[in-house]
């Protein structure tokens, strides 16, 4: 069945509003997508019907509350088909839930111990790794990128070497779209004994993710990039990976028993969540999971592919343009960066922004070292959601080829 | 409906706190926790064999942990791990689905049919007999 | 003019609810307070609306979603009378908050240093210290407690030494109501070079606080508790303060560049804030805060104060009930604790909120050290916000001395 | 409305690129970067007393920054720190408050009336006229 995506429109209220003055082309899903009506009101009606503090309370409410904060974890569990809703920790999103790791992992390397990312990481899954290099030591080892926008595993075997404690790298490239073939990367990590940790921001919200057919020990996402709220994200992790993590941030809720000789910690998941943690924004993630699995996933997929493939051969007539990325439909996503010769991603996004109602992103996208690999100093970004039309891709061609002829 | 999570049974029951108190010379002990609020209870069991001669407790906690303990105290002669087990087991099922305890399994565990709509509240009943399965299995 | 609580009722919807049955008299608003229909249509008017990721984008919804994050950050910075938005670092809550500032200070904390807490503290202005003892050395030292629930400044001069770096204390307890006297801890700071971090989490709610009046250096809160989302919250820093502080958690958006050699942060508050960041989370809070500034300021402390009182009267009429805290009107908000006799906290919560609608908070608050300086594992506590009625109270009056006849 | 951004004078002066280039033997140069979106603008300046006699500069950055950049080589000769100074607040005040430029102001700034409404771009006009009062104080 083909999916009904006016149908589908009609659960998103901002896609038809004009923010800009125009009818709306919102592509900028990479960097947040859309809430729909379903994930609006469940937050609304957590608000408004169940809310309170969780745990500890034996209200109706803390029960209600805490009823629903366990079943959005139960729910984020099934998406990712975890063992089990205590592997995975509420946090405020990837950057938050990278972090985590990196603190956990941390407390067991030793200097020298190498951690191998790749030069299409994000931001977030680049620094805090630096950050831990500063307080222990650490190697960073970088897998190098393929002229396509791949991480190139020409190298592999050379990068991960004996020392090597944990791979890291991005599940689905928030530049170039590229899907990382996981496969290899976990047989290399399991051959060296290191660990595995997916940054799956882009991958979520391409349908639920399989934790265990991936064989990864940890992996981090974003609930605003799924179409749930801001302020709410996830680490995954298994079991015994979880159990040998300290927590990272101190305070209520995470504790055993507190003097002020001696703490003791709970057990994973709590121990990881620090404080009153984002309660409703659980609850609106736990909504978003299951609106994505109510998806006919098979029907958003052709959907998401045939638009991809429109805007890459769409692109490819614009004279100067170049795609930084795979420039076929394997493998990746529809996330698609170019760059214009001659003009700067940010004055393209007004453009199209100004006359074509079109929302892309324009800059560094958070992976200045891919940028650096690619010479550039930014790319125009435009990103997919199920909700996107053929209208959005042609808005998005001709402001293109438009912005070229006026500004280049 | 709600109103009788505190049904004279299990007021009852705490008051009576059957079981209470130290044991002399006990012959093996356990002690769990609750850190969400805090409840803690000790169990201390004589044995001979596979079976409990007798059995002392102390809860710090709430009304219906201790009934839960003192329904544990009536049964204190005699015990052995599978029963505590089988109880558990019994206890668990009425709490989460609402399943009527089996023949054979102790006749105060009903009273705590109500507790089953207050999740929060599963862990007061079910301490003093873990404390009592760890016992047994030390 | 007294306050018109009957209209001020009918902001919050959930207070017309029945959640256990019975009309709600919800009295755990130290935990968590409600939110009002202006704060709840905010955050659903962002989503709806101005949903965007901010910073960087330039089309029009990131330009409006960059305009209400900053705004809300420039409310919350008049609510705290601050000297500039960029004082205001957005954080997850006052853990979290609490958290940055011990390791931002940490950073310049050598072992010996001293930081000075009280017993009245909650965990998380507890453990995140004794994480960073364990990390860097550093002393605990504790200001004990009065028999009524204040911190006791009697051995101030003993405990503030010399090698005190910082004063970090509760400005209103969240067990006891105390309410800290400020001018002297800041006077005794200043006296030994130290700094003073307040965790205001139960202050914000009873109106704007005036950081610059109260001469701390760091305050703490949550947006949870002053009628605002989840998942929000703020660390209020000096600028220079701040400035000394290095960042916490590294990603997107805390970055001025990143190479895998090198990578260099950004200034504060952004430098704060790694991540996406709780956009409509703060929208919700910034909303909060001009909710609660449009109230009648005077009005609602005298409606807090007499039913406080009315409250603290109510409950001294049960035999065996015992205050932990103030028990008369001065230097207290409506936060009362109390001890009875042969009843656990939680068969008393749980039996006010099965008979009489009632909703209480029972067990120890985070306080452990408090509790344990008592004697005592837990209390049942009542706290106020201003949409709460006579009704409230009496329902808590008299369903406190049922429990004490049925359970005791 | 919002059409006017790129208007043809914005990008004819940015294709003009009045001053764009490294200068022989500079007296002082400056760099400012915006890590928001990258930009970064180098000028050079050659000075006599308090006066430039030469300006250039490069510019790694969008239309307007080019466009703002060239606007400084149209006055690249005879400038002084307090006239840069003036045409910041100036241009601060159009694009803040959308106030026409005072007499003695560039004429060029008037321009840049349509970056008002988006506050994300301001600083990319700014940055040539920031380096260039930072060459000139140094
Ligand atoms: C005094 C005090 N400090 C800190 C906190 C922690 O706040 P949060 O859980 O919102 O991080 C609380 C509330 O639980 C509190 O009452
Ligand atoms: C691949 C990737 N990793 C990490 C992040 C960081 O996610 P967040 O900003 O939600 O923490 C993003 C999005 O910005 C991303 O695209």
């Amino acid at each position: 069945m083909a999916l009904d995506v006016q149908r589908l429109r009609t659960e998103f209220p901002i896609l038809s509003t004009q923010p800009g003055g125009r009818t709306l082309h919102y592509l900028d899903n990479a960097a947040t997508a859309q809430m729909p009506r379903a994930v609006i009101d469940a937050v609304t009606r957590h608000e408004t019907g169940d809310r309170a503090n969780v745990a500890r309370g034996v209200h109706a409410l803390a029960e209600r509350a805490t009823a629903a904060f366990e079943g959005a974890r139960a729910a984020v569990a099934d998406y990712l088909n975890a063992s089990s809703p205590e592997e995975v920790a509420f946090t405020s999103g990837t950057t938050a839930a990278i972090n985590l790791a990196a603190h956990g992992l941390g407390a067991h390397l030793k200097p020298g111990d190498e951690v191998v990312l790749s030069e299409l990481e994000h931001h977030s899954n680049i620094v805090p790794w630096q950050m831990l290099r500063e307080r222990t030591g650490i190697e960073i080892k970088v897998l190098p990128v393929t002229e396509d926008g791949r991480i190139d595993f020409t190298f592999f075997d050379r990068i991960v070497t004996k020392r090597c404690r944990l791979i890291a790298l991005t599940h689905v490239s928030n530049v170039t779209g590229a899907v990382t073939d996981v496969a290899p990367v976990v047989e290399a990590a399991r051959a060296v004994g290191a660990l595995v940790l997916l940054d799956g921001a882009q991958a979520v919200p391409h349908g639920p993710v399989d934790v265990r057919a991936l064989g990864v020990d940890l992996y981090a996402f974003s609930g605003h990039k799924m179409y749930g709220p801001n302020g709410i994200g996830a680490l995954w992790g298994k079991r015994d990976v979880l159990a040998m993590m300290p927590p990272m941030l101190g305070g209520g809720g995470m504790i055993r028993h507190v003097t002020f000789a001696r703490t003791a910690y709970a057990d994973p998941p709590k121990r990881f969540e620090a404080g009153t943690p984002p309660i409703a924004q659980a609850v609106g993630l736990g909504a978003a999971a299951q609106w994505v699995q109510a998806l006919d996933r098979e029907a958003v997929a052709a959907h998401e592919l045939r638009l991809t493939g429109k805007m890459l051969s769409g692109l490819a007539t614009v004279p100067g343009l170049r795609v930084i990325g795979p420039t076929g439909l394997q493998g990746r996503r529809g996330v698609v960066s170019f760059a214009v010769e001659g003009v700067h991603p940010h004055d393209l996004c007004q453009w199209l922004n100004d006359r074509f109602g079109v929302a892309l992103r324009g800059g560094h996208h958070c992976a200045e070292p891919l940028m650096q690999r690619f010479g550039l100093d930014g790319t125009s970004r435009a990103s997919l959601a199920p909700y996107n039309t053929d209208a959005d891709i042609d808005a998005l061609v001709e402001g293109v080829a438009d912005a070229r002829r006026n500004l280049a | 409906m709600s109103d009788d999570l505190y049904e004279d049974a299990i007021v009852g029951l705490a008051k009576a706190a059957h079981g209470a108190g130290k044991l002399d010379g006990a012959d093996a002990s356990a002690m769990v926790d609750n850190p969400l609020c805090g409840d803690r209870v000790t169990v201390e069991i004589k044995r001979d064999g596979g079976r409990t001669t007798a059995i002392g407790h102390s809860v710090k906690g709430c009304l219906l942990c201790r009934a839960a303990a003192s329904m544990l105290g009536l049964h204190g002669t005699g015990l052995t791990a599978a029963e505590v087990t089988t109880n558990i087991a019994a206890l668990d099922a009425l709490l989460q689905h609402g399943a009527a305890p089996p023949a054979g399994a102790w006749p105060e565990l009903i009273h705590f049919a109500p507790v089953s709509r207050h999740k929060s509240r599963f862990d007061c009943v079910r301490l003093p007999l873990q404390a009592a399965a760890k016992a047994l299995s030390a």
